[in-house]
């Protein structure tokens, strides 16, 4: 055991920390609202750096770095208050399912001008009808000549409107039991036929859309998998979505942590100083060990990673624990505000960065899995219980 | 003993209730939430003709149509003008608020200073002027008149004398405004001892009003849970079957029941000037204000990613919720208050 | 409206205040684990003086008020420090279902003798292999004669190891559905065949009791109801239970509130004021308010019971909150003392008393109705929410 | 970066998972705590047999044995001897501390003072003989030496020198004692400002310590909690299969893991005396004391009636939970210091 890093690992981290300190901007404050075109930018930066695609075989444009090295990648970005690269759907879950799943061609065509940040993907799995249940999606695809001919709704998708490409899974065997009809699609999103409509959350922005396929044809090869695969692909893609996310996770935490503790070691609008209230003292330093615990739970469950190839258990609970402190951390900070906290635009306290990460923090127990459904995988992946519901 | 309404209070609260699910059902609330004033201008004059201004009315009857202003947000300064500046008006005042013709709030808090409700004001009043600089006036940008803190005791100015800033709020039918009075004429309504202690009834009312807004808010996001449970299906069920969600459904009912029994407590001590009516109103703001937050977010993750959209209603009673919760100080500060009756 | 006693109310309140202060010993502190012989001595003393069956009809001993007298006398008990009456399970449980089931011959045997406390009652419902589900129990009763022949076993039975009678649900017919096959008894504890063996709780003590039924001969009329009535007659009693419930919870929480001000205001072992640290101010003022929600909740809920004659569903979920509330109160109270807490004997802080309620609190999201069933009930009977399980 | 521990280590967890769980099943183990000391007298020489008393052992293997010894409670004054005394110790005591002859704890609080392990200690030597009062003292009356913090430092005290009354205590296998000393001959072991250093780093240990224990604690009643809720039927199925009991033990594994990897860090922290091992002490002993406790109430929770009886051995789970949370003071009291750190 030995929580240090190992020299070879320090020597990435002081590189990564220095470039970082160098070139990064600091993120959006004010609502992580950032203008696209610069995160586009700041993508292309970080990939010529290197940056981008560690863990990723070196003949698909990566480094081939064990996935510590992404960890340390996470958590330095994170402390240096730098962006995240736009193209997370295509690194966490398109690039992956393509690695493991794609033909040479596809292989070739869409990995590195997606560690570019050149292409941008988007997912299409969540139906209006369906919320967590992907088998009973119904967005269909019929074969027509060399193509498939796509029907149907998507919801739920991040970066849609942004999206060179689409995973899409479609029900391509209407007579199969559920999720055997289902096939996994490469969809281009300026296809004819492909609309799509922004969704605004609670804080105000348009951060998920609506997909509407309206006879939008894919040619025939543009699959993953075979027909009937659709079940099995997604699976890989979900796992890799869950598998990457700890560490981003706990990083985003310590972020954060760190911006709490600035924001109640500042005299508040009052003149008073909210570190200095006992309550508060205890909420904060709360969340700071939460955050420290998630950190080295991923840690953990990395190294059983690392000696058998296999995820660890220990990590299912990140994204759970994660998603209620962070609730608990952006309301404990509105808290100190009082009514202030509920003003918005140029007069917002902290530029309205509270405020807006505190609304967007209900999402974190929905997206990417509600926490229900966590409850449910942990009780019969990971503790062995009966399938129940 | 009897803890209920009168039948009369009972038939003003089912006017109230359709009277205002008429008016305001979800969509017309947004609209004019995300509206340039977010008031509806028009609603003040039946205000006053259905009575609801009435100087008359007790504060048990105003505690129905709190409720129900919770339940479907009213979009006009009723809480600010019947809640936290009616207690400070003379009697010819109160009378052109009774006729509708009067809308009013109360401005209190200062910057760079505590901002509670009997926290010292800074503002301070010259041959009969009055000078200085409130923030977080709520509806400030809505009213006519503004009740005013000092050092000198409470003065009335007029909206027309004083520089108003409308401010953008998460609530858009409650918004605050900066309002900044340079040497505006001012109207003396209470000083000394007599303000102070005026200022402690208006503070229990606005804990007891908050209370009954956030339980009617809570009462809502329950309603609003309890239905989507019944009709949503997942997995071939609908998910009020399963015990992650039911079981949340049942926590909001407990808590929202106990949250409106210190509602009716904190308001009937109010009503009554009841001895107890400092702790009651303190206890009913802490619980109920959590709870109407509890229930909201509670209502959301039950409606999964559409109870987090924009176009659904859920949001504008949890940002009503969170107002509730934040008025004067988190629960904490309510609570550090009850500790000090009990410990010290 | 109106949260004032009536001046019937009030006078009634007075005069038993008055009476408590100068005939109620406090109740034993160390444990809870009164003397039983004493305790029936309160009981009777209590009858003599007017104070039990208050609201129980003229005809059968009582005095045929309405609910709120019995709610002041919870309540004014509780401030007293008072012991509670021996008869729980008679008098809110065994007398009330006699009283909507029993024949005039059952009435006359029964009820007086169980308001006096010369007769104590317990309760066989649960079974080792049921649990939560009643309807499951497989004690039987066989007709011999005149007699009903019971074998089996129940468990879970508060007071066994003391009682005259036992209101037991056994199964007459094994050949019917479920809830169809149950009657519902009432058994000699002192019968041939009837063996007592205490369960000890974690608190050390043995609360409840197992009871082994050996071909216990139970006379034919001692049944209420009729044969297959057991399910009906037993949800009078469960109703019962819970119905009178609330005012108990809150009036016992206001006790032990009492008792925690008292605690944290007194210098602790290291010479300071627990009172005096802001976290623990914030917890005692958070219970405080709990308690007054209870016990407001349980006068709406009575007040919807005296104008409809139905008990309002604002109750139903008092024993919820309540059983909650005091695991938290006891755990904060116990968390002043540091390890001296868990230090039992004559050096045990507060002689026990914070150590004994902590542990035994955490029965009470057991007994009675689990929180889990409770909440399922909420949901499906107050809410509307389909069955689930 | 490597988190796991090495093969030996393994090796040793398995060796004495298995030692302890033929030797203390959950009815030797109740027997034990039920017994007129709460110690297994034997014991101790077999530990020292297997090596679990040496000095070369790192903190990390005992780390391991720490964590099994929460899994199943060793009756004897292991976490005492080898946890709150052996930093002090000479190397001659060290050596029949190895060899099996000696145990020892460490007496520091005292009555009417604060209680903490760094408060001062009113304790005082004079001419080689010790005078005090130490109250609480783990295992005191059932070891062969104290250490005793003084005012002058860190003195060792035999037993037999020392007033002993042995208290009972909710956990039987861990019982503190009240330890009065008359002018009792004492040796020095550490003075000034490496007393204060000394004490300082038997604190971090105590945390990890704590910590670790408390992860086999909440492993062992997660263990008994899933198991029971496989096997137990309720309206025809698995208690498992319902989400109210699913969900708990879904929680309680999740907490648990974030206790294990917080315990891990402070061990590895304390072996390799790392900068950050007081804030991770601190971080470990606060949220696993709480996470075994919340541990065993689910537990026990869902077992139902069961779970609640003397016969049962969850109980005995939870009082040792509960004698882990209340060391040294309640999580709020280390999450204070872990505040000092981040905001002072």
């Amino acid at each position: 055991m030995d929580f240090r890093d190992t020299p070879e690992e320090a020597a990435f981290r002081a590189e990564l920390r220095s470039w970082l300190q160098e070139n990064a901007s600091h993120r959006e404050v004010e609502a992580g609202r950032g203008d696209f075109d610069a995160l586009r930018a700041w993508g292309g930066r970080l990939y010529s750096a290197g940056y981008v695609g560690l863990t990723w075989p070196e003949g698909f444009g990566g480094r081939g770095l064990s996935p510590t090295y992404q960890a340390i990648y996470l958590e330095e970005s994170a402390r240096a208050d730098a962006p995240g690269h736009p193209g997370v759907i295509g690194l966490n879950m398109a690039g992956p399912t393509i690695i493991a799943w794609g033909t040479d061609e596809q292989k070739q065509r869409y990995l590195k001008l997606l560690l570019s940040g050149e292409e941008i993907w988007c997912q299409g799995f969540s139906e209006p009808g369906s919320g967590s249940d992907l088998a009973a999606g119904r967005t269909s695809a019929v074969l027509d000549g060399d193509h498939w001919v796509v029907n149907g709704q998507k919801v739920w998708s991040s970066y849609a409107h942004k999206a060179d490409w689409c995973i899409l899974v479609v029900r391509t065997d209407p007579d199969a039991p559920k999720h055997a009809g289902l096939s996994y699609l490469i969809v281009d999103m300026h296809a004819p036929g492909v609309t799509v409509r922004p969704l605004h959350q609670i804080t105000g922005d348009p951060e998920f859309n609506e997909i509407f396929f309206d006879d939008v044809r894919v040619p025939r090869d543009s699959m993953l998998g075979r027909p009937g695969d659709g079940w099995k692909v997604a699976m890989t893609t979900l796992l890799h979505e869950r598998g990457t996310l700890g560490f981003a996770l706990s990083a985003e935490l310590e972020r954060m942590v760190n911006h709490l503790v600035e924001l109640v070691r500042r005299p508040g609008p009052d003149g008073r100083r909210p570190a200095d209230d006992p309550l508060i003292r205890d909420a904060v330093a709360r969340e700071w060990i939460e955050m420290q615990s998630l950190r080295f739970t991923n840690y953990r469950a990395l190294t059983t990673l690392l000696e058998t190839g296999i995820p660890g258990p220990e990590g299912s609970g990140v994204k759970l624990a994660w998603s209620e402190a962070n609730q608990r951390l952006t309301s404990l900070a509105q808290s100190v505000f009082g009514l202030h906290a509920q003003v918005t635009g140029d007069d917002a306290p902290w530029n309205g960065f509270w405020q807006y990460w505190q609304l967007r923090s209900r999402g974190n127990t929905i997206e990417a899995g509600t926490s229900e459904i966590l409850r449910n995988i942990i009780a019969e992946r990971v503790l062995g219980l009966p399938k129940g519901r | 003993m009897d803890f209920a309404f009168s039948e009369e209070q009972e038939q003003l609260r089912g006017f109230a209730r359709d009277f205002l699910a008429e008016r305001y059902d979800d969509v017309r609330l947004a609209q004019i939430a995300d509206s340039e004033t977010g008031v509806d201008a028009e609603v003040w004059a039946k205000l006053a003709e259905m009575g609801w201004l009435d100087a008359e009315l007790t504060f048990l009857d105003q505690a129905v149509l709190l409720e129900e202003t919770g339940y479907r947000p009213l979009a006009a300064p009723y809480f600010s003008t019947a809640v936290l500046a009616a207690p400070a008006l003379d009697d010819e005042t109160a009378k052109q608020v009774g006729e509708g013709r009067l809308t009013a709030t109360l401005a209190w808090a200062e910057p760079g200073v505590p901002q509670g409700l009997l926290d010292a004001a800074g503002a301070t009043v010259s041959g009969g002027r009055l000078t200085g600089e409130k923030v977080l006036v709520p509806d400030g940008a809505a009213v006519d008149l503004f009740v005013v803190t000092t050092a000198d005791g409470l003065y009335a100015v007029d909206a027309s004398d004083a520089a108003v800033t409308p401010h953008g709020a998460l609530d858009g039918t409650r918004r605050p405004a900066s309002v900044r009075f340079d040497g505006a004429p001012a109207r003396p309504l209470a000083s000394g001892d007599t303000a102070a202690e005026l200022l402690g009834r208006i503070r229990d009312r606005a804990y007891a009003a908050v209370a009954l807004e956030a339980v009617g808010v809570a009462q809502r996001a329950l309603d609003l849970l309890v239905a989507y449970a019944k009709d949503r299906k997942q997995f071939g069920k609908p998910i009020g079957v399963y015990q992650a969600v039911s079981h949340k459904a049942s926590d909001v009912y407990v808590r929202l029941q106990e949250a409106r029994s210190l509602a009716y407590w904190a308001a009937w001590c109010v009503a009554e000037n009841d001895p107890m009516a400092r702790q009651a109103c303190l206890a009913a703001k802490a619980f109920a204000g959590e709870a109407a937050v509890f229930a909201c977010e509670n209502a959301i993750q039950g409606h999964g990613g559409i109870g987090f959209t924009w176009e659904h209603v859920l949001h504008r009673y949890y940002k009503r919720a969170q107002w509730l919760a934040a008025f004067d100080g988190p629960a904490r500060a309510q609570r550090a208050e009850v500790a000090a009756f009990l410990m010290d």
